[in-house]
């Protein structure tokens, strides 16, 4: 954030330089997996990746489990570390910070900085249970960003508002359906103001009822024409309306990506093919 | 009846049970939350040091530490030319509250690490500190998790304290073991003790689960 | 605590073991015996006006005086050369034989402490307690000697067959005797002949090493109370005989302590 | 001289070196007393454990409240009681069969509690599967339910047997010669504790941590998912 | 199985009269429930439920969280007693039996032999853990009807092979995958014997890659004309595709029922309507 100093008159069409975040052109990739390997134990979870998004553009991620989504959406969020390759976030290296005209292994600082890029929404919800949902959205905003708890509050009211839950501020996550609960993690998360939103399966953990109300929170936000979006879903249907880009995953690789209603719709490769046949209707 | 006479004297003893037991499990939980935390530190002299406090307090009987306190210990501080002469109360409120401490330190240390790996992600993910995430996210979770485990220990604690009679304080086991030196009822005098000390645990059992609800009230709701 | 510091606060700790009579807590917590109530006459005579009175078990009341838990006992504690190496003696303020508690009818027939090292039966003695080495001496084998932790255990102890008979002073197994009718103080005890002396002890009061100044104190004020009746009175009213208490004149602890 | 053998206190090495097997003399108490106590407590444990989950309130109420009797009473008096109570009814035990009969009562109240919550977390779905398949309740009992609830109970019931031996100190107050009175005694005579006192710490130290990794192994030993008996 | 003494001469026609299971004839109801009444504590889950099966019907129940859709199931398989009502399988009294001309209530011996009409699969599998795949499937015909263990290994055999599970019968569940899992558990229900099979949400703890085989078998069941099937499911598609008719539960009550052309393409209800809209994708 306080790097406006390096680099920012480097031409924006050559993706290789640093340009400071702000100024990265649309169509500029805000996220670049470059080679990308990942490694539990002795199994390779990513495979030589490579892979991009471009500012603002929302790209839905779907294959079969196992097949490393989750990963990458936990290794943007330095949930996990990598094994090789590069990523770029906002272009900036996500794990290796310039220091002294070199690039070494990101300190926590570094990390803390590139993490406030991106707000993650979980399978699980993951609100904290002991806070009231108010407290859940005010807490980072207050602790972490140093707003007043005034600011943070307006600023989770507006959120709640944006969810339409601003009449249970007061309640505690228990106290809420599983659907309101996601929905109140996405406000956490957007209360944050990442420039990116990582979503793992956000309603797989959900009833089939509530599902419709979390993904029509999610298609409100695909609306807004700055934020980027990382979506990981089964729900097809869905993926087909809110997505600029379908990826098909498998082991570890991409294995077909492109418009929805290629991907979708008449895929051409046949483990995408196989994979789509598992869904009863996809269309 | 008789034993109605012994009620006085026992009633003495008592106050000083429930004095014992609550500036034990004062220290007690306070050892607790010090060891518990310390042995997940990533400091390797703090999780040494809460390991083996943790180590010799389990793993050695309480009337060894108890007689090792009294007895013991100023031999030790003779030797080396400090007063460790601790009297009886002192000695008596060190061995029971560092002995439940180290129980209790495990207690607390097992309820950190219980709460999900998730919510440590949810708040990674929402950038708070390391700290910030034990003192705001990890610990206000884990503490309804003690509760119940903290309610045992505190009963524990308080059957333990008999043992202190042992070392000449003079709480109700000791005062019914003066009675009963003067009356020679046995029955009388024991029955009446037993049922003391099973009154104190049930109130004892009472006063913590007011404090579980009290402090778990987040837990209400639908789940 | 020091003489000085003692007679500053006007307050001394002084300890018993609950044995009746040499020492001990009646149900209010009121100490009463013929050590505590010498020992309350020689204070008020120190103008030393409060006493703390600590229970504790016989073993504990040498580490006690040593780890400066209290600043003297009132047991009665018998004056032996191994125990002088440890603490320091006033004067004998009494002195007692030895006596033995059986079931009552004596069913063993037990009169001395002798018959032990004959027979197979076990002798109950309390921890800590100098019957054990006069047992020793006379040969009863230490898996036949069971240990009480207080006086208050005999009586269940020997009604109940764990032991034979327990080994105590005279006094005590009278005391003990008159408590229930489960049990009896053998007759006709012989007194145990241990190196050739019968057995007798004298007992004193008990101080710390290095508070000779206040063994002084008491001593003074000792003397002085033995020459007068009302202490013959304290020890005949809690069962001394008047021959226990000429007795006590017969030695010195300078005696008792370099005896062989 | 205790169990004729004989110490030498002219210096601290000398001390422990010659008080070392008579420790371990009460060593052997000890752990005989742990032993007996424990074989008591799981078998009182099993009864009280049957009694609690009977149908009938006549007989799971008291069953319950001596549980909790005996769980919220110390071991100390509990022992004192056995010890001189009993005898007054005629009831006359040696010494150590009274302290460990004490120690079993005490932590039968605590295994009545594993066995019910080893049964217990065997899956409730577990039960409502054989019962949809029609097995017969001895059957749903012997071979479903208690064959999942052996690993879980053998483990907690290995706890408990290191906490009575860390308990069986308490029985030197009727004057049984375990680990911590023969110390004592030695105290009493040498007026040296620190040497036998800590002594008794190591050993106990020693001797709970082989105890521990022993349940340790065994609980990684036994199949978490349960014994198929034929 | 041993009562071909009873009543089998009253007329299949009047479904009152008490016909012995192999002979009641096809359409008529094999199950009924009459006005059944089932409370937890204060709530009431079934409200005075009126609701048949005909034999050999596929009957499918769909409805919101906590309508009561496993309680119907759970009281077939008597797991859960009922209030008041009466409920007839097979043509006798669940919950009571005839005794000296009476109805009394049922013992156990009685549900033991209604219970055979009936095999169960439930949402979390509850396959035996500490049992192989095989011995999970022979351990009710060994001791429950009695077959030698050579004659249940055979039937076992057959059954596994039905699911496409043969080779695996020397495994033990923890080896499987969920899918595979749950078809163990459909064998396991189906080497029983019954007359009418009891779907509790069987794919909704799977996950999606593995939905598709398990109910691929409960397909090829919906093929045998003569087994009776009552399946709980939000799989609409499915339902669609294998349903005689379809119920809509709500709060208790059957709201909406009919053919799943009708219910599901077409509700009457707004009830119904509003609950199919949570679904992405009903048709
Ligand atoms: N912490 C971990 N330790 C070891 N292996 C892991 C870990 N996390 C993930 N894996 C493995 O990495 C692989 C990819 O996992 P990932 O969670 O990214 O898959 P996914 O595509 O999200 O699948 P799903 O649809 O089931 O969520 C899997 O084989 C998984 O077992
Ligand atoms: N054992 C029980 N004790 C108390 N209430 C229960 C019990 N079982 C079920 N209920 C309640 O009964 C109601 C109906 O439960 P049921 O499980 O039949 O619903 P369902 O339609 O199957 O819902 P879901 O789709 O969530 O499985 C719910 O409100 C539930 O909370
Ligand atoms: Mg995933
Ligand atoms: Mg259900």
């Amino acid at each position: 954030m306080n790097s406006t100093d390096t680099a920012n008159t480097a031409s924006p069409e050559t993706g290789q330089t640093i340009a400071a975040p702000d100024q990265a052109a649309a169509g500029e990739p805000i996220i670049k997996f470059e080679k990308v390997i990942k490694r539990f134990g002795d199994i390779t979870v990513l495979d030589e990746l490579d892979f991009q998004v471009r500012k603002g553009e929302k790209v839905t991620i779907i294959g079969p489990s196992g097949s490393g989504k989750s990963t990458v959406l936990r290794i943007l969020m330095t949930l996990e570390t990598i094994n090789d390759g590069v990523i770029h976030v906002a272009g900036k290296p996500l794990w290796h910070e310039e220091k002294d005209g070199r690039l070494v292994p990101a300190g926590e600082e570094h990390l803390r900085e590139m993490r406030k890029e991106m707000g993650m929404v979980f399978q699980q919800f993951n609100l904290f249970p002991h806070m009231t949902v108010r407290r859940n959205i005010t807490e980072a905003p207050v602790h972490v960003l140093g707003l007043s708890k005034a600011k943070a509050a307006e600023r989770a009211e507006k959120y709640l508002d944006l969810v339409g839950l601003a009449e249970h501020a007061d309640k505690f996550p228990s106290q809420l359906s599983g659907g309101q609960q996601q929905r109140v993690a996405i406000a956490r998360a957007l209360a944050m103001r990442p420039n990116i939103m990582l979503f793992d399966e956000p309603t797989s953990a959900l009833d089939p009822e509530l599902v419709g109300e979390v993904l029509n929170v999610i298609q409100r936000l695909a609306g807004e024409h700055d934020l980027t979006m990382l979506l990981v879903t089964h729900e097809m249907q869905f993926a087909k309306q809110i997505s600029d880009r379908v990826c098909f995953f498998d082991k570890g690789r991409i294995v077909e990506e492109g418009p929805p209603e290629q991907v979708l719709v008449a895929p051409h490769e046949t483990r995408t093919q196989e994979f789509l046949k598992g869904f009863i209707n996809p269309e | 009846m008789e034993w109605i006479s012994y009620l006085n004297p026992l009633l003495q003893g008592a106050w000083v049970t429930v004095e014992l037991t609550v500036y034990s499990t004062i220290l007690g939980a306070i050892a607790s939350f010090a060891f518990g935390i310390g042995k997940l530190s990533r400091n390797w002299l703090i999780k040494a040091i809460s390991v083996c406090f943790i180590e010799v307090f389990r793993g050695t009987s309480l009337l060894v530490q108890l007689f090792w306190l009294y007895f013991a210990l100023p031999i030790l501080g003779q030797k080396i030319g400090v007063d460790l002469r601790l009297d009886p109360v002192m000695a008596g409120t060190l061995a029971l509250g560092l002995n439940i401490g180290a129980y209790g330190a495990e207690v607390v240390r097992g309820a950190i690490q219980a709460v999900p790996g998730s919510q440590h992600e949810a708040a990674k993910a929402l950038d708070f500190t390391p700290r910030q995430v034990l003192w705001r996210i990890a610990l206000p979770q884990a503490i309804p998790e003690m509760m119940p485990s903290f309610g045992n220990l505190a009963v524990q604690n308080l059957k333990d304290t008999a043992l202190v009679s042992l070392i000449s304080l003079g709480d109700m086991a000791f005062r019914a073991e003066q009675i009963r030196n003067f009356t020679q009822d046995s029955i009388g005098v024991y029955t009446l003790l037993l049922f003391m000390y099973f009154g104190m645990a049930l109130v004892l059992t009472g006063v913590m689960k007011l404090l579980e609800r009290s402090v778990g009230r987040w837990r209400v709701g639908r789940t | 605590a020091s003489l000085k510091e003692i007679k500053d606060n006007g307050t001394i700790r002084i300890a018993v073991a609950n044995e009746i009579p040499y020492g001990y807590m009646d149900m209010n917590g009121q100490a009463k015996g013929a050590g505590p109530d010498v020992a309350k006459h020689i204070m008020e005579q120190l103008g030393i006006k409060n006493i703390k009175w600590v229970t504790t078990n016989f073993g504990s009341l040498i580490p006690g005086l040593r780890a400066n838990r209290f600043d003297m006992v009132a047991a009665e504690m018998a004056i032996l050369p191994q125990r002088c190496k440890e603490v320091l003696f006033s004067e004998p303020n009494s002195s007692y034989g030895e006596g033995l508690l059986v079931a009552k009818g004596n069913p063993d027939g037990l009169h001395s402490y002798d018959a032990f090292a004959k027979n197979d039966k076990k002798i109950a003695i309390m921890a800590g307690a100098d019957q054990l080495e006069m047992l020793q001496k006379l040969g009863v084998p230490g898996d036949r000697m069971v240990t009480i932790s207080s006086n208050a255990d005999a009586i269940s102890t020997v009604s109940t067959g764990r032991a034979a008979g327990y080994a105590a002073t005279s006094l005590t197994v009278a005391q003990l005797a008159a408590k229930s009718d489960k049990v009896e103080a053998a007759a006709e005890f012989e007194d145990p002949v241990v190196d050739g002396k019968p057995v007798r002890s004298w007992g004193g009061f008990t101080f710390s090493q290095d508070s000779g100044a206040l063994r002084d104190a008491v001593n003074a004020e000792l003397a002085k109370f033995k020459k007068t009746p009302e202490w013959q009175k304290i020890l005949t009213g809690y069962g001394f005989s008047e021959h226990d208490a000429k007795a006590s004149f017969d030695q010195s602890t300078k005696q008792l302590c370099t005896a062989e | 001289m205790l169990f004729g053998i004989e110490w030498d206190t002219s210096s601290n090495w000398t001390l422990a070196v010659s008080i070392f097997p008579i420790l371990l003399r009460g060593l052997v108490v000890t752990i005989e007393a742990t032993v007996v106590g424990f074989f008591i407590a799981s078998v009182l444990g099993l009864v009280l454990a049957a009694l609690k989950s009977a149908r009938l309130r006549i007989i799971s109420w008291p069953a319950r409240f001596i549980t909790e009797f005996l769980r919220d009473t110390p071991l100390l008096v509990q022992v004192f009681f056995l010890y001189y109570v009993l005898p007054e009814y005629g009831i006359l035990l040696p010494a150590f069969l009274t302290g460990a009969l004490a120690l079993g009562l005490q932590y039968s109240a605590y295994t009545s509690e594993v066995y019910r919550a080893g049964i217990e977390s065997v899956a409730h779905g577990q039960t409502e599967a054989a019962r949809a398949l029609d097995l017969s309740p001895l059957r749903l009992f012997g071979v479903i339910i208690v064959p999942q609830a052996i690993p879980r109970i053998i483990p907690a019931l290995g706890n408990y047997l290191v906490s009575i031996m860390k308990d069986v100190p308490v029985l030197s107050v009727v004057a049984i010669l375990e680990m911590l009175n023969v110390a004592k005694i030695i105290g009493d005579r040498t007026f040296n504790y620190l040497i036998p006192l800590s002594m008794v710490g190591g050993l106990y130290l020693v001797l709970t941590l082989l105890a521990s990794a022993a349940v340790r192994h065994l609980d990684r030993r036994l199949p978490k998912q349960g014994i198929p008996l034929r």
